[in-house]
């Protein structure tokens, strides 16, 4: 395979006594969908903050296409076109959607600061291409009907598919979404599981952190298994299926959690 | 609708803006308004209130007495208070409301030498007589401009001059202030008395005004073993918890300052065995040290009628009545004229102290100063005990070595 | 919305003109000292605002308010310079000076920041107290220049004095409206959009790429770079500096004017700071109970109208029409 | 320097810094448990000094007894002021900040209303000054300090004894979790604004001896406490204490050796870089 687009290497990090990770190494993949599925408290929201620069890691390095990017603040990230959703919803509660994914564009908006200050008309022409750019992206996950909600009054559904939009809405090349499935209703999931493949199908990576595994296994062409901080198994989801290990120090649950909602 | 939704906040300001036009009104001919501008709230309350009580309490006097009659016609006074807060905007504001909108010409205040640098120009362009109270000396061109009260040069040199005929063995000073404008010309006043006085200045500090815990300060004074420890400009409060706290120390020596010692305070607060052989110069106790018949009437009244004595109350009653005084003499209550009567050299008015001049000329270049003599006493066993007065004639020299001359 | 938005520029434009011909109604010196005030104050509490765009509450403005002031009055007293040229330059230096101050503190967020910012806004306080030379200690700064005359040919010449009301008046109004305005279209900008984007949600901004830090710090700049302003204004007029005027007592009635006028929207402060003023003047004669009047006004506002006083019309006009409705039913 | 005037020096420290603690560790409390930024805890303490002053002074109680009321009464005050001004901001700390102004507003008008605007002061209960290797202090001021030390443990032994005291401690570190367990959020707020004017009383009437009062004192000493709060984290108890010792150490030393205004610079600048460097102070938790 050519080489990999993020390398994590011997990342160990710990919290005062605990270890939450320790010595876990993986790579992802150009253009593929990566799962990583653990029980709660595997540290799997734990590994995302590491490697967005959230905490530095204890020990390790993470690297994207080749460059050290261990430590570096989330802005850079998105310079480099790392974006990511997150498990708790958070959103700008206060604007509305279509604010918001204007705001997600941040990097790719050439509105000036002047031309912002006094309305010039070469900025005029800006802005209606952030708008048309914006409305496409609404369209994309299907939330133009929704654009001049305010953020917090959108139903759970939509709260994290504004959360993935806005991901989208920074126009990454690797995708980080942290359980962006889990408490969705079954249509939402499919919904939001077509989303992930049509990103894929336009050359964006995608690493996804589930607990539902039934969501999970249909859209990914890998999943690592995260079990104490460790990585326990790795494989198509037909393997991680059969995998003892992981059948015992987990699948219970996952089912559980994917059933009863 | 919505226009008016958006205008209301403003429209509602400007309307109330609008509405205060007819503020100024006109005020009857045969009242004399007497503008009082001082801090009668917030933390300086303390000293602004007393002086606005004395002034009231001359004011009802003088109208009680008939008011003042000039060219057959009586007029009666009325005294009008605006606060300062001790702060420069609010005290400009109060000064402009007094002078165009009350229409005052005489004025009473500031105490702050600060604020009253602004406000001076003020009083003097528009000719209103103004009795000021800072501890700042006049200079020549303020022919407007009168001290009400004694200052720090009469006070300080006065006080250190007594402390030492009292005791001569006393050659080394600690000199404490309260960190603030006043603090500081008295301090300035203090160095310089000592200097000519040949004492020797071991420290010289400033606190903060709001500092009650004077452990520290005494901890870095006492190891160097003044004779005496010399405060300036502090509350009477202030003052004696000092004391006390100097005597729990074990500082047995002397302690003195010059302005606001209030014997009563000293002995609720310190106690009357560590206030023993305390010297009060320039005490509130107007009654405990009446020098003249009236001064004591007035003291009572006030007591009566506030339930309290307080420092400096009855040098604002002093002011009525050199005003009503100048008054009189001009027969006019126009200010001008008044200032005219009050320059002429010999003019002497009445006061709680009895006859009193404008003096100063020879220290500087101004007759400004009203000549009241500076009765003293010393804490004996619980009691204040008169020791005497000092008169103007007795205090130039000790200015003139305040002044470093 | 078009139409809306018209009746809104002409409301203000109506207004704007008001202002100006207010010394045309209002003759008594003490009043157009009073507004002359409110206007400076105005300017300090909007851009005091300007900060809370980003959620953080600054102590440290008024302080920055007085270095304007120290800054502008030291140029023109030590060197000499006209208060044209130390006005501006004033507000650079407590520009500058403000980087020093809020750099540390962004480390913060939330209550954390608002002591932080006293705190260094405290010790730079304590400084003016401290160094005799230059800032004059607790005595501060007196017989502070006064802005020189305005000499265009063919116009009477404008002087200003102890003496003069009205053209303080006007130089005070217009830069009130100048700073408004700058700082209206400041808020519409760009800026404003990452302000309120960084007010939700510190970490989501900065995962959509925003960098925080730097435009927290241009807004802080900025807003302080008027406080600046209109303690230079401030210095010049009154002509005296006293440091104990910046202590946190004007800073907590900053912070009041704000709040209670309503942090939420642009006019909020404006609304708030005239409400006090006007409220402190009318109550003179019971200096006593101003503090008490303060305290009630914003109990009141606070458990009433969360948004503050600006959401006043808007939570009675229903009332009113509900109540000519009723009227026109009978 | 002389050894007495070193001891001296650590013994005024000492003193300062017990006064603090006892007022501080109210500040704390109202703070971990509500949230509340209280700039009107300087004024509780000025109402604490005035009522013993009220008691001891005008109605001839005896002193204790007098201090004790106090405590009560303020204590009731304190739970009313949160009843009535602070439950409708709960959580949220400008507008309850801003509130507490207003309240320090109100405190401060109705004690000049009350009492007059003169310094007031109260004979010294225990007379008589103790020379401890050269370092003298007045037994009073031993007392106060013996006082508050009685009173920080008792209150220390009520959190972590009683069952409410528990509950506060809940409450302080997870509000959401200790509602979930049950917990009356509105009881836990009463007591600890009650139990907090109630500290911030004793201060007063301790001190009202020592030294003088007037309605405008309160301000001052808020800030002071809010220093030592933030230093010591905010949230956590014990950290106030040690807080407030450093600070009473180092208005002593600075204050003696350099000059007062130092002392007061070193307080805000320790105060900031503490929150810049250790946001969470001396003992707090990240």
């Amino acid at each position: 395979m050519s080489t990999p687009l993020l390398e994590v290497r011997n990342i160990t990090k710990r919290f005062g006594g605990l270890t939450a990770i320790s010595r876990l190494s993986f790579d992802i993949y150009q253009g593929e969908i990566a799962g990583l599925i653990g029980p709660n408290g595997a540290g799997k929201t734990t590994l995302f903050n590491v490697i967005t620069g959230f905490y530095p890691p204890t020990e390790g390095k993470v690297f994207y296409k080749g460059e050290d990017i261990t430590g570096f603040k989330p802005h850079q990230l998105v310079k480099r076109r790392i974006g990511r959703s997150f498990q708790l919803t958070a959103l700008f509660d206060n604007l509305s959607v279509f604010q918001s994914v204007v705001m997600s564009q941040h990097l790719h908006t050439e509105v000036g600061f002047w031309g912002s200050l006094f309305h010039t008309p070469g900025n005029h022409e800006k802005e209606k291409a952030t708008e048309a750019k914006t409305m496409e992206i609404l369209k994309f996950t299907g939330m133009e009907t929704q654009r001049d909600v305010l953020a917090k009054n959108l139903s759970h559904g939509y709260q994290k598919t504004l959360n993935f939009t806005m991901a989208i809405g920074t126009e990454p090349e690797l995708l980080m979404l942290d359980e962006p499935l889990c408490a969705l209703s079954p249509e939402r999931v499919t919904a939001i599981q077509d989303l992930i493949r049509t990103a894929r199908d336009k050359g964006v990576t995608v690493l996804v952190i589930e607990h539902n595994m039934k969501a999970l296994f249909p859209i990914c062409d890998r999943i690592m298994v995260l079990d104490a901080g460790m990585k326990i198994a790795e494989g198509t989801p037909k393997e991680i299926g059969e995998n003892s290990k992981v059948i015992e120090a987990y699948l219970g649950g996952a089912i559980d959690v994917s059933d009863g909602r | 609708m919505a226009l008016i939704k958006k205008l209301l906040p403003l429209l509602v300001v400007v309307a109330l803006i609008i509405a205060i036009i007819p503020g100024c009104a006109a005020k009857p001919p045969e009242v004399i308004k007497i503008g009082i501008a001082e801090p009668v709230s917030g933390g300086w309350a303390a000293w602004g209130v007393p002086v606005d009580r004395g002034a009231r309490l001359a004011i009802d006097d003088v109208n009680a007495a008939g008011g003042i009659t000039i060219g057959g016609k009586t007029y009666t006074l009325e005294a009008v208070t605006e606060d300062t807060e001790a702060d420069s905007a609010i005290a400009m504001a109060a000064f402009k409301k007094l002078i165009y909108d009350h229409e005052v010409g005489y004025l009473l205040g500031p105490m702050s030498s600060a604020i009253n640098a602004i406000v001076q120009p003020l009083c003097e362009a528009n000719e209103v007589l103004q009795l000021f109270h800072g501890s700042f000396p006049p200079t020549p061109d303020d022919y407007y401009n009168f001290r009400g009260t004694l200052i720090g040069e009469q006070y300080g040199s006065a006080a250190y001059a007594i402390l030492l005929q009292l005791n001569p063995e006393i050659k080394t000073v600690a000199l404490l202030n309260r960190d603030e404008e006043g603090g500081w010309i008295n301090q300035e006043v203090a160095r310089n008395v000592c200097n000519a006085l040949g004492l020797e200045i071991v420290l010289d500090e400033f606190l903060d005004p709001h500092e009650e815990d004077f452990y520290p300060i005494l901890t870095k004074i006492l190891p160097l073993e003044p004779d005496f420890i010399g405060m300036g400009m502090i509350a009477p409060g202030y003052h004696a918890l000092l004391v006390k706290q100097a005597r729990e120390l074990g500082y047995t020596k002397p302690l003195l300052a010059p302005t606001g010692s209030d014997t009563a305070i000293m002995l609720d607060i310190a106690g009357a065995e560590a206030s023993e052989g305390m010297l009060a110069v320039g005490t509130a106790d107007y009654i405990g040290l009446a020098i003249t018949p009236l001064m004591k009437d007035v003291g009572e009244r006030y007591l009566a009628r506030y339930g309290t004595q307080d420092a400096w109350s009855l040098e604002y009653y002093n002011n009525i009545l050199y005003i009503k005084a100048g008054m009189e003499a001009a027969d006019s209550i126009d200010p001008t004229e008044v200032v005219k009567v009050w320059r002429t050299p010999g003019f002497t008015m009445p006061s709680v102290y009895g006859e009193v001049r404008w003096v100063g000329e020879e220290f500087w270049g101004i007759n400004s100063i009203a000549s009241c003599p500076l009765p003293y006493a010393q804490i004996q066993s619980g009691k204040e005990v008169v020791l005497g007065v000092l008169t103007w004639e007795d205090m130039k020299p000790l200015i003139s070595a305040a002044l470093g001359e | 919305m078009n139409s809306n938005n018209r009746t809104k520029w002409i409301s203000l434009i109506a207004v704007v003109i008001l202002l100006f011909l207010i010394p045309l109604f209002v003759k008594s010196p003490y009043w157009m000292l009073v507004l002359t005030l409110m206007w400076i104050h105005i300017i300090v509490a909007e851009s005091f605002r300007y900060i809370v765009t980003t959620g953080e509450y600054s102590f440290a403005h008024v302080p920055l308010m007085g270095m304007g002031g120290y800054a502008s009055a030291l140029l023109a007293m030590k060197l000499g310079l006209s208060f044209w040229l130390a006005l501006p330059l004033g507000v650079l230096i407590a520009a500058l000076i403000s980087i020093i101050i809020y750099y540390p503190c962004l480390k913060t967020t939330g209550t954390f920041f608002f002591f932080a910012s006293f705190a260094f806004g405290e010790v730079m306080r304590l400084c003016w107290v401290r160094f005799r030379v230059p800032f004059g200690g607790v005595g501060g700064l007196r017989d502070i220049p006064r802005p020189d005359a305005i000499n265009i040919p063919g116009l009477p010449t404008v002087e200003f004095t102890f003496l003069t009301h009205v053209p303080y008046y006007y130089l005070m109004l217009v830069f009130m409206l100048f700073s408004l305005l700058i700082m209206y279209l400041l808020e519409r900008s760009r800026l404003g959009a990452i302000a309120a984007a960084v007010k939700e949600s510190k970490v989501l901004a900065s995962f959509v790429g925003i960098r925080v830090w730097w435009y927290e710090m241009v807004i802080f700049v900025i807003a302080s770079a008027f406080a600046a302003l209109g303690g230079s204004l401030y210095a010049h007029y009154t002509t005296l500096l006293v440091p104990i005027e910046f202590y946190w007592g004007l800073g907590i009635y900053v912070c009041i004017w704000a709040v209670v006028g309503g942090t939420g929207h642009f006019a909020g402060p404006i609304v708030g700071t005239i409400v006090f003023s006007l409220v402190r003047e009318f109550l003179r004669p019971i200096p006593q109970l101003v503090p008490m009047v303060y305290g009630l006004i914003l109990a009141a506002t606070l458990a009433f109208l969360p948004e503050g006083l600006i959401s006043l019309p808007s939570k009675i006009l229903p009332w009113i029409e509900k109540g000519l409705a009723k009227v026109k039913e009978r | 320097m002389e050894l007495s005037t070193f001891l001296q020096m650590f013994v005024n420290g000492t003193m300062i810094g017990s006064q603090l603690a006892l007022f501080a560790t109210g500040l704390t409390l109202v703070y971990g448990i509500m949230l509340i930024i209280n700039f009107a805890h300087g004024e509780l303490y000025m109402l604490g000094a005035f009522a013993v002053f009220f008691f001891c002074e005008q109605l001839g109680l005896n002193y204790f007894l007098s201090l004790i009321l106090a405590m009560i009464v303020v204590g009731l005050i304190g739970i009313a002021a949160e009843r009535i001004f602070f439950k409708p901001l709960r959580g949220q700390h400008i507008p309850s900040f801003v509130m507490s102004c207003g309240l320090a507003f109100m405190f401060q008008v109705a004690a000049v209303l009350t009492f007059g605007i003169k310094d007031k002061a109260i004979d010294s209960v225990f007379p008589g000054v103790v020379n401890i290797l050269g370092a003298s202090v007045s037994v009073e001021r031993l007392m106060v300090s013996l006082i508050s030390a009685v009173l920080i443990i008792g209150f220390y032994i009520f959190l972590l004894r009683s069952r409410y005291g528990r509950a506060m401690r809940a409450v302080m570190q997870d509000p959401d979790a200790a509602a979930l367990q049950g917990v009356s959020i509105n009881q836990v707020c009463s007591l600890g604004i009650g139990i907090g004017a109630a500290l911030a009383a004793a201060a007063g009437g301790l001190l009202a001896p020592v030294f003088i009062f007037n309605p405008w004192m309160g301000p001052v000493l808020t800030w002071e406490g809010f220093i030592v709060v933030c230093l010591g984290g905010k949230t956590s108890l014990p950290g106030t204490l040690l807080a407030a010792f450093i600070l009473g150490y180092i208005k002593s030393f600075v204050t003696t050796l350099v000059d007062p205004v130092a002392a007061l610079m070193c307080g805000a600048a320790i105060l900031g870089l503490i929150l810049t460097l250790r946001p969470q102070g001396l003992l707090g938790h990240e």
